[in-house]
């Protein structure tokens, strides 16, 4: 992790576009990173820390949310950390409606994990202690998401 | 940073949006959608040519949005969907649920479609 | 802290926009500080992120800098610590030459510490144990330091 | 990101500088410099209009260029110093040592003060 970036932020809606500046500059020091999937990993990244600060707000959690950019020669690997416990709820991650589902447009939510799947080459989501981290990677020749 | 002006077009009110519509300001275009609707303007063009990012929750406020007008017998539709914005329409299948009309001539395919 | 952003970057010159840019967007969350405040900061926090780099480089350290903006309601504080051991020189620190004076553009360096001092109202180094940290500090309702 | 290209205007070569000079890439321009006064260019013009932001670094690589071509005795001079630049060049007394000329009429300032 010498070559990463770490950003730390307070649990607000105010600092998301910091975060999405961080992570399009992190990723433009990759030249093997396209505009495109740039902008994918910001809009993805967007959205794995809209969650957290959801769920911090859910808990009035003062904790803060920590973004790690890491940059290796094949990809770049972000991950989205918060202190929001507890995380998810049991089973609510073996389901994550697809974006297509009949119906899903009734709801005003639910979008950002669908999204994040489709935007990155892998997207995972692991339980920790006290909160929730959610990896999200791009690969600078990857296969095209669209 | 978002900023919403409005201006009229026939039976439309259309929203000019400027700025990035993500968890931090899409509660402005929410209380501006529901303020237009209570004024009773029911009929809604959001233009969205100012805007260069748009996130789920901005999504889901367009959605409701529509919803809103509908339920009052009017209807809302979209201008100036480009770049990211039409990429997460696309990813999202919002481009099937939205008429998005052409900036240019906003007031010839608005005014056709009522 | 718990308003605060945090930022830990390589000791690499190319992440040196990225701190300008985290600078610029986490003091313009501050309404009470004005176009003209942001760039003195966003120029004296970039001179001392270049200062722990060159540290760095000196010794060949491949450890991390941090930086820290710290948003209360009258000021913005960062603080640049790096991790460069030893750190200045014993001495070094009190006779930072004023940039006015005779013959100092002989030298092609020796510019940074005279700028950062001009454009931020406070700041201050400290030695810590494996480095350095330099704390820059602008007040919302500073004395305009033009 | 750094980028220089050049041209002539009559003893003088112009520089003409694009982006940021900070510690990443003032190498780059002191590169840039040493090069052409290697290639006989005593008499250059750092044109800096495309230029956002200039570092102790970078004023640093100025004064270089300066002196080096005083030392073959030739002269530097520099255009469209404005916002950032004009704050950084005044702070460090840099604006009386350098002649900083107008953008706008470079041939005709620079012709006239051989
Ligand atoms: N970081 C997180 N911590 C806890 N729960 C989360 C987190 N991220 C997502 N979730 C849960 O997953 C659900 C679906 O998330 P998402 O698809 O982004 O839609 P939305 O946020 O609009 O509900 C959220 O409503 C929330 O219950
Ligand atoms: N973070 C630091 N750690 C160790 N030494 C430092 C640090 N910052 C500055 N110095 C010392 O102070 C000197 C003066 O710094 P400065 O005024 O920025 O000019 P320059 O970097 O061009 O020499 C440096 O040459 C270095 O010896």
């Amino acid at each position: 992790m010498t070559s990463g970036i770490n950003l730390v932020i307070p649990a607000q809606p105010e600092y998301l576009s910091l975060v999405r500046a961080v992570v399009a500059a992190a990723a433009a020091l990759d030249p093997g990173l396209g505009d495109d999937r740039i902008e994918d990993l910001r809009i993805a990244v967007s959205e794995a820390t809209t969650n957290a600060i959801e769920a911090h707000a859910n808990l009035g959690s003062r904790e803060r949310i920590t973004i790690r950019c890491d940059l290796a020669d094949d990809r770049i690997e972000v991950e989205v950390e918060d202190h929001a416990d507890p995380g998810f709820e049991a089973g609510e991650l073996d389901s994550p409606g697809p974006l297509d589902r009949p119906g899903r447009l009734e709801y005003e939510g639910g979008m950002g994990i669908p999204l994040m799947r489709v935007l990155a080459d892998e997207m995972k989501i692991r339980s920790l202690d006290h909160g929730t981290a959610v990896q999200l990677v791009v690969y600078a020749s990857g296969p095209s998401k669209d | 940073m978002l900023a919403v002006s409005s201006s009229d077009a026939g039976r439309w009110r259309v929203l000019h949006v400027r700025g990035e519509i993500d968890m931090a300001t899409s509660p402005t275009l929410r209380q501006e959608i529901i303020g237009q609707i209570g004024a009773g303007h029911r009929n809604l063009v959001v233009d969205l040519a100012g805007v260069d990012f748009v996130d789920s929750t901005g999504l889901g406020v367009l959605i409701g949005g529509l919803k809103r007008t509908r339920s009052q017998g009017g209807d809302m539709r979209l201008s100036g969907v480009t770049g990211q914005l039409s990429r997460v329409f696309e990813l999202t299948g919002l481009d099937d649920v939205f008429t998005v009309i052409d900036a240019d001539q906003p007031d010839g395919v608005v005014g056709a479609q009522p």
